[in-house]
């Protein structure tokens, strides 16, 4: 807001990465309840409909099932949508779409076409918001091929994925978490392309790994600071991308610290902490003796020669417990 | 000259359409084609008149039961039956299946399966339309106005004047159900409250079809707004594979076949549009060789290897476009 | 089907446990898609809406949103609905009333009214129905607080499977496995109550535990079955309800075999096998070097005494590593 | 004698509602209350006439902006505003909040954050009520008529004739944005069309909104199905605690600050029903004395402990019903 000029706040950031895009493509368009007129509420969005007027910047009804699908209808036809969906916890009323329909479109379609489509989404709690208002709904997502999940922790990495967001020939869902709108950092020259599905070593440490995403990174590093107090060094990794997830990463940090632990702003149960456990975990006893197989990420095929060779059976489940019983 | 040859390609892609149909019956029977199929037997006539009114730029969006309108949008009978066998040199490389078609170089956004999502489809495509002067057409049921789809993109789609034509294929049934036991009011007063411009259309007619389709999409592509049909029409078939179809009034699908889409239109064409039964006779015969040739060969085509099984993200990234 | 007297079908096994409880109990109403005059799409309930009337049975619209919101509403007001959703894949458009309104009930009205709701649908693919009505979407309810998930792999377990989540108070959803819906078994005695959360053992085995639901859990008993011809003794677990998740079996089968497989039909990533993962980890390493800390598996309080509390800190974090690097 | 203390109640009611949001709102910018709230303010004619035709087997549901509609139904003041600050003695414990409150000993299925939730709720409720000869009633803005809920929900409660009352608050705004800059067509026509019985009320006479709702719980009660009104009101506030406000076309908010439901129903009071002015002062101070004690009765109302974290499920087990 009042940020000096070497200052970007997260609110801003994002305002600037829809506005750098929407400058640089026509076909990038923007739209969503309240954002055009009125700014957004969280007063992220204000004067780019003047800017680039009613046809690319729009007010909608309070139809996110038409807001989603709409979207998806216009980027099969060539265009960039980016949507608004004010809090995530209206997402699910949006899901079918996402879901069904751009998150398969590529796969489907035998790759004619694929969804460049960004669906931005206010999540987390920690203000009074109350249960409906404050869910961070990635686990919900996290399952569903196709899809891309980011969710920044900084205002630079803020602009930084939402630009690669909107590039990005995938549907994204991209997740801003509300405590963070005010928080500022020292401006950074954003250079090249980011890449979706990378994560990202805010602090080096030895003894553990801390993963987490948006606010838990600062909670993350906070925690670090006091453990260096108490001699325990740790190391933070800000996920950034959810699905993708950077599994090499994980691994790799894991393997050098022996220890690790996420932290995530979202119920235990079904949770994404679960995947980052399990992928981690594949290093922690070399993939021996607790692991899973399940289908492919993509969606179901719908072909006989696809679909036998698609689930795991009572073959695959034979061979890969021979194969690590071997070991 | 030209129309008359047109007219009579309207009644060879009908003739297409059943001919089609017919052989995924006997496929499936044969335990060829696996899964679930809907066929269009009996609706010819909507997809076909509705088809011959589009232009290059338009897009369309299609249900489960699309194969009708994916014959008449374009789409190759040889890489359709491909795919309802699930065959690499299917339009979908035989990943999508009866119910998921997808052919863009054809102008077929997809056939959706689940129930609406051609609307939305459709509706966004129109946002994109707008820009090059095309029209986006949704199918979809009478049964399909009852979901969430139909009704928040009918109205954002008012709201926006988005060129965009909502075609109800009301065939009396949503699977085994009679449309009046689960829908409130008339179909087309829906629309109507909405103050979007609405017909309701005879569905077996070709040509009525075919002249309600050339206003609609007039209407829409000079920036009115959306269109709304209904198309009374009835299929002869079951809803799918498994239909007990114990649901239909006593005599209602004698009185339907009188009405048959084929039937009016060779009738049409000998007495209106002064084809002999001959000449029809030879257009039909013509069409039922070629999908035979068509089936013979799907049945030969190849099955995706397993290295075809794809992935889930598109890995190009775009280049272009201002910098960072 | 054609079972004869002392067999039981899938599909008979819902059949009758819709019956039974539609018989028990005058506030047990089922209604859905095509399921009353036609008897539903996968011939399961035939006869019920002759023998209960339409008042207690009936067809509905095709709206999924408006079956599950009238399901909610009529269960706040007293009424315990089966409702059926068709295909699984349809559940999306239901999402919002399943998790922002009947999950979070109980907790949000302070205990005042539980929701006794089932969602009965149908799951899973190898039978040529492709990408949109094969999914099997448990990963993406498996991080609700306040739903249950049950997905039974035999005729009996159905039935009694079924029963309890009708009697259950809470809402649950209840997949049904298109494949099996043709098997059948010897018809068991039920006795008592099930208890929804509770695995079950199929076989017994000393090397390796492996973990599957529904159609899965057969495939795990023929694997097992070559195993055993090599010298491998599997255990294999049906874990029947996948939320809440019966962590106990889990743990002590791992701690006994020291070696678990978790097979899951649906994408790898984000799946319910990587709950199970985390779960098994935690008696792998003792919990001591990859962990997860997160919120409690309830909806988020409003009063911001809860909710200050509700969240993982910079202090929680740090008391959790201090903790665990202690042992 | 007991109709004018009825009407003079009615006013009281009013009197409540208003003086409890103009509380919570200077709580609000104190920071004794946090998050958001979404104030009844202008609106409370509404509420206040269709809780007075409630019998006691009814159910109300009613949205964010519940505040009123709460209190109207019969909710406490004190168990309100405990919630409002998230107390342990809050009418759900402080769990809810002002978005959520649900209060059944009072009728009050629940406040629904979700635009359109509350419609889903009382659709359901009333597959209850009719077997108690009960009715529900939902409770939602002009802006959810373009949400699925809506019209899913109407489309299903019409054709099962369920005994429900389905009351659209037509404050001219969703948020931000004009209603009419969203949604195609009249507001009343879309029930029009599914055939249900519809009116568009004045909704600041908390008289007319009476008799209104007296007859649609008559029709709705008597098995005739569904009933929509369209009441026409304005919300004296913003939005929400952040609402800028640059929306209000000039003038709109005087004009309709003359038609504030407190002023006539003072003026029928007076006029029509034979109070004195010094009566209806008298009521009103009284009210405004008791809110006072509410207020400072809340602030040192206790926190819930930790310890009131509760369970996700019902742990109980339902005995009884037949065998297994
Ligand atoms: C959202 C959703 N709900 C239910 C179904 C299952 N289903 C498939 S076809 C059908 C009936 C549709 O009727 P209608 O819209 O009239 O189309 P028709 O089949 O008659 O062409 C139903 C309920 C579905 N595919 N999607
Ligand atoms: C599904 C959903 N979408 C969006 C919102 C955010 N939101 C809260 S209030 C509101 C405007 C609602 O307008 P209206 O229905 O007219 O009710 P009013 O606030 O005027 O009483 C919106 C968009 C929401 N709560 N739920
Ligand atoms: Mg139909
Ligand atoms: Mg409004």
């Amino acid at each position: 807001m009042s940020a000096s000029q070497d200052e970007l706040s997260f609110r801003n950031a994002i305002r600037e990465a829809i506005d750098e895009e929407l400058a640089a493509d026509s076909d990038v368009i923007f739209f969503g309840e309240d954002v055009a007129e009125a700014g957004g509420v969280f007063a992220v969005t204000p004067g780019l409909r003047d800017k680039y007027g009613d046809e690319r910047v729009f007010d909608t009804p309070i139809s996110e099932l038409a807001l989603s699908s709409a979207a998806f209808g216009s980027a099969v036809a060539g265009l960039r949508p980016i949507v608004e969906i004010m809090f995530a916890d209206f997402l699910f009323l949006a899901m079918d779409s996402l879901v069904n329909q751009s998150a398969k479109y590529w796969y489907l379609s035998n790759e004619q076409k694929s969804i460049p489509l960004v669906v931005r989404s206010a999540v987390g709690g920690g203000i009074g918001f109350g249960p409906i208002h404050s869910q961070v709904p990635i686990s919900w997502f996290l399952g569903v091929p196709g899809l891309k999940i980011i969710a920044p922790s900084t205002a630079n990495d803020a602009k930084r994925l939402l630009k690669a967001a909107i590039r990005d020939e995938n549907p994204v869902l991209f997740f801003e978490h509300k405590a963070l709108y005010a928080t500022t950092e020292v401006r950074e020259e954003l250079t090249g392309q980011e890449i979706l599905g990378k994560a990202r070593i805010v602090r080096e440490g030895s003894d553990i790994t801390l993963v987490s995403c948006m606010k838990g990174v600062a909670d993350c590093l906070e925690a670090a600071r006091l453990l260096s107090e108490i001699g325990i060094s740790a190391e933070v990794l800000d996920l950034r991308s959810l699905r993708p997830m950077d599994n090499e990463m994980i691994q790799s940090s894991f393997s050098k610290t022996k220890s690790l632990l996420v932290v995530e702003e979202g119920p235990i149960t079904g949770g994404w902490a679960g995947e980052v456990i399990s992928i981690a975990n594949e290093v922690n006893n070399d993939g021996m003796k607790l692991w899973r197989i399940a289908t492919e990420d993509r969606p179901i095929p719908f072909s006989p020669a696809l679909e036998n060779e698609f689930y795991p059976s009572a073959t695959t489940i034979f061979e890969s417990v021979r194969e690590r019983h071997a070991r | 000259m030209d129309t008359l040859k047109a007219n009579l390609e309207l009644f060879e892609k009908m003739v297409l359409i059943r001919t089609f149909e017919e052989t995924v019956q006997s496929l499936f029977q044969k335990g060829a084609i696996v899964g679930t199929t809907h066929l269009y037997s009996g609706q010819e006539a909507v997809a076909t008149g509705f088809a011959s009114a589009l232009q290059p730029q338009d897009l369309v969006a299609a249900t489960y039961r699309g194969h009708g309108h994916a014959l008449a949008t374009g789409v190759t009978p040889q890489s359709l039956m491909d795919e309802m066998l699930g065959r690499l040199t299917g339009v979908c490389g035989g990943r999508s299946g009866s119910m998921n078609v997808i052919d863009l170089e054809h102008r077929l956004i997809g056939c959706f399966g689940i129930i609406g999502g051609s609307i939305g489809a459709a509706t966004g495509a129109a946002i994109a339309l707008a820009r090059r002067n095309g029209v986006a057409i949704a199918y979809f049921g009478d049964g399909a106005i009852n979901q969430a789809y139909f009704y928040e993109c009918l109205n954002f789609a008012a709201v926006r004047k988005l060129p965009v034509i909502f075609v109800c294929e009301n065939n009396l049934y949503g699977e085994y159900t009679p449309w009046e036991d689960v829908t409130a009011g008339q179909i087309r007063a829906r629309a109507e409250a909405l103050e979007v411009k609405s017909e309701t259309i005879d569905g077996n007619d070709v040509w009525a079809v075919q002249k309600a389709a050339l206003a609609s999409f007039d209407y829409a592509r000079n920036g009115n707004g959306p269109v709304f049909i209904e198309a009374l029409t009835y299929r002869f078939v079951g809803h799918s594979r498994s239909d007990p179809g114990k649901y239909r009034k006593p005599g209602e699908l004698d009185a339907w076949k009188l009405r048959d889409p084929l039937i009016i239109a060779r009738k049409r064409l000998v007495d209106e549009f002064s084809f002999s039964p001959q000449e029809v006779d030879a257009a039909e015969a013509g069409v039922k060789k070629r999908m035979e040739e068509v089936r013979e060969q799907s049945l030969k085509a190849p099955s995706p290897g397993l290295k075809k099984l794809g992935s889930e993200f598109m890995e190009l990234k775009r280049t272009g476009g201002g910098g960072a």
